[in-house]
């Protein structure tokens, strides 16, 4: 069914009877061309992209419980594109591209909210290391504008220009960044990918993988057995949980990122925020929440909640550059399971298994890279080839030494 | 969190700085023939374990020394802490 | 006007207290909530809904609140969503109705309600997405502006904030009836307590019913047991406190209120936010009442009935002058019977259940086995209608579908609560916070008997858990009250929309249609719906909606499940969070020993992380901060200058394996250095990558003083305990940092040595054959003063580095500047120091930035290929020695009289700007008073086989694209004669 | 300052100017923040396997063994060992000298590693009714007996600066804290103590005492 606001109006007058559930509920088959390990919004955009783009519609999205029930369903929403390295940029750039023209491609309105993303500097030297990555930006074909102080006077009149410790002197500002309605982003693909025929099945958690003479051939679930010819993992946050039922070892550390949301205030901030001299970013939905966050715990977690401590820091951060946020009042605190990688950039490639497929390691950026990743994902198990703009995402790079270190933090997760 | 030092008693993990899987205590031989693959296995792949895990702690804003705590990753629960000094070298 | 004073309640002999309420005058008393205050004066319409800005009255009579939400106080002071059920009264309180345009009697947006059916659940996910613009532009600035509840001020929060930490043996949360209880138990036989109450009057449902405690009325015996429980020295009574988290290992968060009942803080902090410490806990947190969803059930008037209890025992305020009970249980019983014990007229009391009154109503309809099916009244409600079709007058309905307890902290570390059919609530599941006890209500002991002795027997095992024995006592006596209840939930048939979350708008209909959608599970209903997401997070919605949707799926309640409890327990302010940690006190800031001395001396400081460092020296007759930079680099370079570099991370290494260490973090090697001697040291990660640069100094065979950056002496401090402790613990080698213990300037020009000679005691030799180019030597200076003097050069000149005794720093400032007084001596700051660090081609910061190489650095034959060192290994992977390596190489505009922007990137003469033509990029530029131009340090492919070469450094941002030469990074000497002279 | 001649023996500041504060009030009485510059401090490491030599050594010389790490010994009012690390500690002696490390190496020769930190720290003590209250506020450390006895010595942090703190009695205890960033510690200290003093308008402190 095709959404619009006269289906809205149509159904309104006459009870809201006609309005079909988003996504079906099938019965698993016995064999299907692509297997999609997570159905969350990578894993979900992966099998729309599959469908609508290489046409390959006998695809399956396993999700061991309600779909979106990941990190799409627990994140601070934020969309960018202001990378540095060139392995990175163009990836993101696509992806900025991606979410421009999204709700019209799979006719769901998950609010994407173009308002723009300023990141504070305080210092020469980061003012200059801003300046290398918005030029690395604008080389990229992306935006990126230069401040200094008076343009984010300008921009965000509200902030501690005079009594700061760390004086603002200006910002990279990305115009076309903003926010999105992180589960719309889930429905919505499901909705896209749902309708060109692919099964998605909820509460069916993969047990293991089917491997003949060293082929993954298939996976076992907690609703049976399931063939493919190919199995793609996208569980970002269990990637080493899963990828062990294979037999691997990853370059990745799962930890807990917290996230923050006040209580419903009326509009306040312009877009996002963040802030150079402390852990602290922040925008505003468009329901009036507060929705904020900073630096991991830092200790390896599966556990879906954090301590003190990073609180704390947070709001101090948060304070620092906006004292008039001091009344609002902390709602609700949550904290979801990262999969840190080694450089603090994503995987998507081959494993060494044929006919396995991995994509994760997406730090706390993934949100924002959702419809890239399910794009160049879908690319690399449709070709066999990696998506152009994904070639450096490679599981061996800390072997080749090609490493994707965005922070120069080096191969420390938690430092990423 | 709470970190039972083994010298020191109770202390709040705020005072801690944390680093990682204890595995990095084991550097391989740089004189071995399968030095590189060795050191890039150990600096970069993890168990990544859900459950027990030992991992190195640096007690930063305390004695400053470093320790190995036995912490379960789903609960959070810490059931051994030693000195990172005495397990490496037991280990060497 | 409904509500009115019927007693004094608790409240007996209670001074009036004026407060404004939407700009009019109103009088309440000492003691009362605003919510009370307003009751009294008759206002049952106290705000508007989320989303179809529906008329709103007082719900609840606590924290659970979800509609009485209102803006406290004025101008920066304000405080949006404020429950009024929790607000204290005090002298001149200013409180506004939120979220509706127009008066709150007639909101314009109420036309939302009109559209409600179109305004479904989700709808916003079907449309507004034509034409593609239109979003930003239009809908969403619309749909922000009516979404949203208060309003921030937009200024500074004017008042401070404190925190703290607290130790105890036995924490015991709530200071209801079971806390209580617990307390007298515990404290008696000495245990060291912490009770906190959220209440600003603790005794919880004791201060709010009829019943009597040990033979007095229960309020009275709460009173008393606080009393007693005041005088014990080891019991700590946290009055105003909410514990609102449960974290790891027995750690709390409670928020204390230190001001908010008074008119202002008097320079006192607002609140304190806890970190509570314990062994053990009794979470005694009560439960909360939920309502029935029938038709029209939002009306203003419609209240829970232990709400009308409270408003009557506690405050003595009926809310109407006809109140009719609508209830499944035998609790909303009392509610009529202590009515009518105060006067009130009570119309009648509707029971679910069929059978006999568990209660004699006097004068009241007795209605059982019936329903309400549909309400009446505009701004307020004055009459319900049964399914029997009888219509029955009432200003206030009192409301009770049963109580669910108060699990929140149990569920805070992921426990998840199990469904008790019996009283049809959800309590504490078998995983809760290690050392946690459940007592009473919170426990699903509802009745007033079984809070008292659960709490005593709690106290009991906790006071044996701590070795402690408790002094003879017993539970407190009470008479036995019956809970009974028969689980019911939702009035079928109603034609009128039946409310489950009242704030934000969420109805019976809304969760039928995310079923009917496919949103079945309880995070995608809540997801979808918003049930539950408002600022009550449900606390009184959550438990009917899972039962309406176990309902539509024809699943019990315990199949459906709950969506996951976190914290906070209720809202805390973001600035409780971040107590002082605000403005200039966000961080701490560092000062050198010399820093008054520079502030007299017209220094203009900068931020270098936690520390201050003077950036130039003004001096009279300069306008602008580059005279004041060229100035000192070139009496520098001409005469001399001096430079505070004590930031510079100073670690002290000694022990018999001391050498032997430094060979195993350096990449190379020190084992060969001389005592006197000092040498450059470069650090890299064991990832191979470099981390670290530095001069180390050996004084003695086993005693060396390393050099870090400013910026990285914490991290190389903990790198280098790693090392020592888990790498090689074998080793004999002790650190101790000395970054605060020694002054340390660098005295730098062709006079520095004659300048530095005037200085120096005899009889030390700091001639240039006795003391050449990177010796070191521990002397003393000014008749005495231990001194450590390093002949090394940052500037590239003749220069030295001198460090004194913190404490002499400011006098040895002094003393330089005396002695250089013939040589015209003045002192630089970091500026200049950039700028001839860059003339000399060092790198640094912008450089040292984490992703580079020794060999980007052009320093790759320091990486010694005859020992092991932290970092060689990985170093030599492939893809970090390309055959087309970047290079760090000096730049200069073709143009002479064109500047250079940082950050810029490279490309090939008429190549296009874009990723594919880009070659590397411009890490620090600086105008050169020495070369009289503009010049920069960077990174370019294969840059030492270009030199003479001419690329464009694109700066896209700044759209300047410059024509620049690549050149020898070493501008000025570079064959260091000048410091070797 | 003398600054006459270059020749001029130097003059030495103290972190703070020796600041001393009191805070009166007629209910808490007097609360006493002051600051301590008569002290030399000296680093002692402990080389490999040479706990019990130095130990000896020390306790024939001064008076004072080796303490374990968290643990001070003292000999009378002049002369103290903090534990701070398993194989450091610091020597504190109100006997200053010129060259502290020279004269105790005097005694210890090659049986220990010396590091002077006379100037690396300000030292503040604070006494009164007050204390144990306003180091509530900032202290993550239940300085409370029995975890916190008058031997005790802990090196934690207070408002993001390292602090090393000891109990000399029950209401009065010693603080060290990094010499750079002694105003701010200052500062963490005194508003403590503000924030903990009764106030006379407010009724929710009087408890509280």
């Amino acid at each position: 069914m095709r959404y619009s606001a006269l289906q809205v109006l149509k159904e309104g007058l006459t009870g809201n009877k006609g309005w079909r559930p988003v996504w079906r509920e099938p019965e698993p088959k016995k064999q299907y061309d692509v297997i999609i390990v997570g159905g969350g919004g990578h894993g979900l955009a992966t099998a729309h992209y599959l469908a609508k783009e290489h046409g390959i519609t006998n695809v399956a999205v396993l999700e061991k419980g309600w779909i979106g029930s990941g990190n799409i369903g627990r994140n601070t929403t934020i969309i960018r594109s202001n990378y540095l390295l060139p392995g990175n940029e163009p990836f993101y750039e696509l992806s900025m591209k991606l979410w421009e023209g999204l709700e019209q491609d799979f006719n769901y309105n998950a609010m994407v909210s173009q308002r723009g993303i300023v990141n504070l500097y305080h210092s020469d030297a980061q003012r200059d290391a801003y300046a290398r990555r918005g030029n690395s930006m604008l080389l990229a074909g992306a935006d990126s504008v230069l401040l200094d102080e008076q343009g984010v006077r300008k921009l965000c009149p509200f902030l501690d220009y005079d009594n700061a410790r760390f004086p603002i002197k200006g910002g990279l500002w990305q115009p076309r960044a903003g926010t999105v309605r992180h589960d719309a982003v889930a429905w919505g693909y499901a909705r896209g990918a749902d309708s060109r025929g692919v099964d998605i099945l909820q509460n069916c958690e993969v047990t293991g993988f089917t491997l003949e003479n060293g082929r993954c051939v298939g996976v076992d679930t907690t609703r049976g057995k399931i063939g493919a010819r190919k199995v793609a993992v996208c569980v970002a946050g269990s990637s080493s949980r899963v990828m062990a039922m294979a037999g691997m070892r990853l370059p990745i550390e799962s930890h807990v990122l917290q996230a923050f949301v006040s209580e419903g205030l009326k509009p306040t901030l312009p877009g996002v925020i963040t802030f150079g001299a402390g852990h602290f970013y922040i925008s505003q939905s468009d329901k009036g929440g507060l929705v904020f966050g900073g630096d991991i715990d830092g200790y390896n977690s599966y556990a879906q909640r954090g301590n003190l401590p990073v609180v704390e820091d947070v709001c101090e951060g948060g304070m620092a550059v906006m004292p008039m946020i001091g009344r609002a009042r902390l709602l609700r605190m949550w904290g979801g399971i990262m999969d840190m990688s080694m450089d603090g950039s994503p995987y998507i490639d081959k494993t060494s298994i044929p006919g396995l497929y991995f994509n994760g390691g997406w730090c706390y950026g993934g949100f924002k890279a959702t419809p890239a990743s399910g794009w160049c994902y879908a690319h690399l198990i449709a070709t066999d080839r990696p998506h152009d703009t994904a070639t450096a995402y490679r599981l061996d790079r800390f072997r080749s030494g090609a490493v994707l270190d965005e922070r120069g933090a080096g191969a420390q997760p938690n430092l990423h | 969190m709470i970190i039972h030092h083994p010298l020191l008693g109770p202390r709040d993990a705020a005072e801690f700085v944390y680093l990682g899987d204890a595995s990095l205590l084991n550097r391989p031989d740089p004189a071995a023939p399968s030095a590189a693959e060795d050191f890039y296995t150990y600096l970069h792949l993890r168990d990544n374990t859900a459950g027990e895990h030992r991992e190195l702690w640096y007690h930063e804003q305390g004695d400053r020394s470093w320790l190995v705590l036995t912490r379960n990753t789903l609960t959070h629960e810490i059931t051994r802490v030693e000195l990172a000094r005495d397990v490496a070298g037991q280990a060497s | 006007m409904s509500g009115y004073r019927v007693n004094q309640g608790l409240l007996a002999d209670s001074p009036a207290v004026p407060f404004v309420f939407n700009n009019r005058p109103f009088s309440g008393v000492q003691g009362d909530t605003l919510a009370s205050a307003l009751l009294a004066n008759g206002q049952t319409l106290v705000g508007r809904s989320f989303k179809y800005h529906r008329p709103r009255g007082i719900f609840s009579a606590g924290p659970e609140e979800p509609n009485a939400l209102v803006e406290l106080r004025t101008g920066a002071f304000k405080e949006p969503n404020t429950r009024a059920t929790v607000v204290e009264l005090f002298n001149g309180l200013t409180a506004k109705s939120q979220n509706h345009r127009g008066p709150l009697s007639f909101d314009v947006m109420a036309i939302n309600d009109r559209l409600s059916p179109i305004l479904s659940a989700g709808f916003y996910y079907k449309t507004f997405m034509w034409p593609k613009a239109f979003w930003e532009k239009l809908y969403e600035p619309v749909i922000r502006a009516a979404a949203g509840l208060g309003s921030l001020s937009g200024e500074e929060d004017p008042d401070s904030y404190d925190k703290g930490f607290l130790h105890t043996d036995l924490l015991i949360i709530g200071a209801g009836a079971a806390g209580l209880s617990a307390a007298l138990t515990a404290g008696r036989a000495g245990q060291r307590i912490i009770i906190a109450d959220e209440d600003f009057l603790p005794g919880g449902r004791l201060n709010l019913e009829s019943f009597l405690v040990d033979d007095m009325p229960a309020a009275q015996w709460a009173a008393h047991s606080i009393a007693e429980l005041r005088t014990m020295p080891h019991v700590r009574f946290l009055p105003r406190t909410t514990v609102y988290g449960a974290y790891d290992h027995g750690v709390y968060g409670a928020l204390e209120r230190c001001t908010d009942h008074l008119a202002s803080s008097d320079g006192k902090p607002r609140q304190i936010l806890w970190r509570i410490y314990t062994q053990q806990t009794l979470l005694c947190a009560g439960a909360t009442e939920r309502s029935i969803a029938f038709g029209d059930n939002d009306r203003p008037g419609i209240m829970l009935a232990g709400a009308v209890r409270a408003y009557l025992n506690r405050y003595g305020v009926a809310p109407g002058k006809q109140v009719a009970v609508f209830t499944n249980n035998d609790d909303g019983w009392r509610t009529a019977a202590d009515l009518i014990n105060a006067g009130v007229t009570v119309t009648a009391v509707i029971d679910t259940r069929s059978g006999e009154a568990p209660l004699p109503i006097a004068n009241a309809r007795i209605c059982m086995g019936s329903e309400v099916i549909a309400t009446q009244g505009r701004l307020g409600i004055h009459s319900v209608t049964l399914r029997n079709g009888q219509t029955i007058h009432c200003d206030c309905l009192a409301v009770s579908g049963g109580w669910s307890p108060n699990v929140h902290l149990t569920c805070h570390q992921r426990g998840r609560p199990v469904w008790r059919d019996d009283i049809a609530a959800f309590v504490p599941g078998q995983t809760i916070p290690t050392g946690m006890r459940v007592v009473g209500a919170a426990n699903g002991s509802l009745s007033l008997t079984q809070a008292l002795h659960e709490g005593h027997d709690a106290a009991l095992q906790a006071l044996q858990a701590s070795g402690l024995t408790a002094s003879a006592n017993t539970a407190p006596k009470a008479t036995a009250e019956s809970t009974d209840l028969s689980a019911f939930w939702h009035v079928a048939g109603c034609r009128g929309r039946s409310w489950v979350d009242q704030q934000n708008d969420v109805t019976t209909k809304d969760i039928a249609l995310s079923y009917q959608e496919g949103f079945r599970s309880v995070e995608h209903l809540k997801r979808y719906t918003t049930l539950g997401m408002a600022t009550d997070q449900g606390k009184t919605s959550n438990v009917l909606g899972l039962a309406v949707l176990a309902k539509l799926s024809g699943k019990s309640i315990e199949q459906t499940g709950t969506t996951i409890f976190r914290p906070p327990y209720t809202p805390v302010p973001i600035a409780a969070f971040a107590g002082r940690a605000r403005g200039k006190h966000f961080r701490p800031v560092r000062h050198t020993p010399s820093y008054q001395w520079a502030n007299q001396n017209g220094a203009d400081f900068v931020e270098v992380g936690m520390w201050m460092r003077a950036q130039w020296y003004t001096q009279q007759g300069e306008s602008h901060w580059r005279q004041s930079v060229d100035r000192e680099v070139r009496q520098t370079r001409e005469s001399v200058g001096i430079c505070d570099v004590t930031t510079l991370g100073k670690i002290d290494i000694q022990g018999a394996d001391a050498s032997e260490f430094l060979d195993k973090v350096y990449a190379n090697t020190f084992s060969t250095l001389a005592v006197g001697k000092v040498r450059y040291g470069l650090m890299l990660r064991e990832d191979g990558f470099v981390m670290d640069d530095g001069t180390t100094a050996r004084f003695s065979d086993t005693h060396f003083v390393m050099t870090t950056t400013t910026a990285n002496a914490v991290s190389v401090f903990r790198h280098l305990e790693f090392c020592r402790q888990c790498l090689w613990p074998e080793l004999d080698v002790h650190l101790i940092s000395a970054t605060e213990q020694w002054a340390q300037y660098a005295v730098a020009g062709p006079n520095a040595r004659r300048l530095l000679e005037t200085v120096v005691d005899a009889p030390f030799d700091i001639s240039n054959e006795g003391f050449a180019f990177m010796a070191c030597a521990e002397l003393s200076v000014c008749n005495g003063t231990p001194a450590r003097l390093f002949r090394i050069s940052f500037s590239g000149e003749l220069a030295y580095e001198i460090a004194v005794p913190a404490r002499y720093g400011h006098a040895l400032m002094d003393a330089l500047m005396q002695a250089g007084q013939p040589y015209n001596v003045m002192p630089y700051g970091t500026e200049a120091l950039g700028v001839m660090r860059i003339e000399k081609g060092h790198a640094a910061g912008n450089e040292l930035n984490g992703q580079t190489t020794a060999a980007n650095l052009g320093l790759g034959r320091m990486v010694s290929a005859k020992k092991d060192c932290i970092g060689n290994v990985l170093s030599k992977r492939p893809a970090m020695n390309p055959d087309n390596p970047i290079e760090l190489v000096g730049f200069v505009p073709l143009d002479a009289n064109a500047s250079l922007n940082a950050g810029a990137h490279f490309i090939r003469p008429n190549g296009e700007p874009n990723l594919a033509s880009d070659e590397g990029w411009m890490t620090s530029v600086a105008w050169s008073p020495s070369l009289n131009g503009s010049i920069g340090l960077g990174f370019i492919q294969n840059g030492s086989q270009r030199l003479g070469e001419t690329v464009i450094a694109a700066d896209l941002l700044r759209s300047k694209h410059t024509e620049v030469k690549i050149v020898s990074p070493h501008f000025v000497d570079p064959d260091g004669e000048r410091l070797r002279g | 300052m003398d600054n006459s001649t270059p020749q001029a023996e130097l003059h030495s500041v103290s972190p703070l100017g020796g600041v001393e504060q009191v805070f009166s009030n007629e209910r808490s009485g007097d609360t006493v923040l002051k600051e301590i510059n008569a002290l030399d401090i000296v680093s002692i490491a402990t080389p490999r396997g040479g706990q019990s030599a130095l130990s000896n050594l020390l306790e024939q010389q001064l008076g004072v063994a080796l303490p374990p790490v968290g643990q001070v010994n003292r000999a009378g009012s002049t002369v103290a060992l903090l534990g701070l690390q398993s194989d450091q500690c610091f020597l504190v002696t109100t006997e200053q000298t010129r060259n502290p490390v020279q004269r105790l190496k005097l005694i210890t020769g090659d049986t220990a590693y010396l590091s002077d930190q006379s100037d690396s720290w300000v030292v503040l003590e604070i006494s009164g009714d007050l204390s144990h209250r306003a180091l509530e506020r900032i202290c993550p450390i239940d300085l409370s007996e029995p975890a916190f006895t008058l031997t005790s010595v802990a090196r934690t942090s207070m408002e993001h600066l390292s602090v090393i703190i000891e109990k000399l009695s029950e209401s009065r205890f010693r603080l060290y804290s990094p010499r750079s960033s002694a105003n701010s510690f200052l500062h963490a200290v005194t508003v403590s103590i503000n924030n903990v003093m009764p106030n006379f308008l407010s009724s929710d402190i009087p408890e509280e005492l």
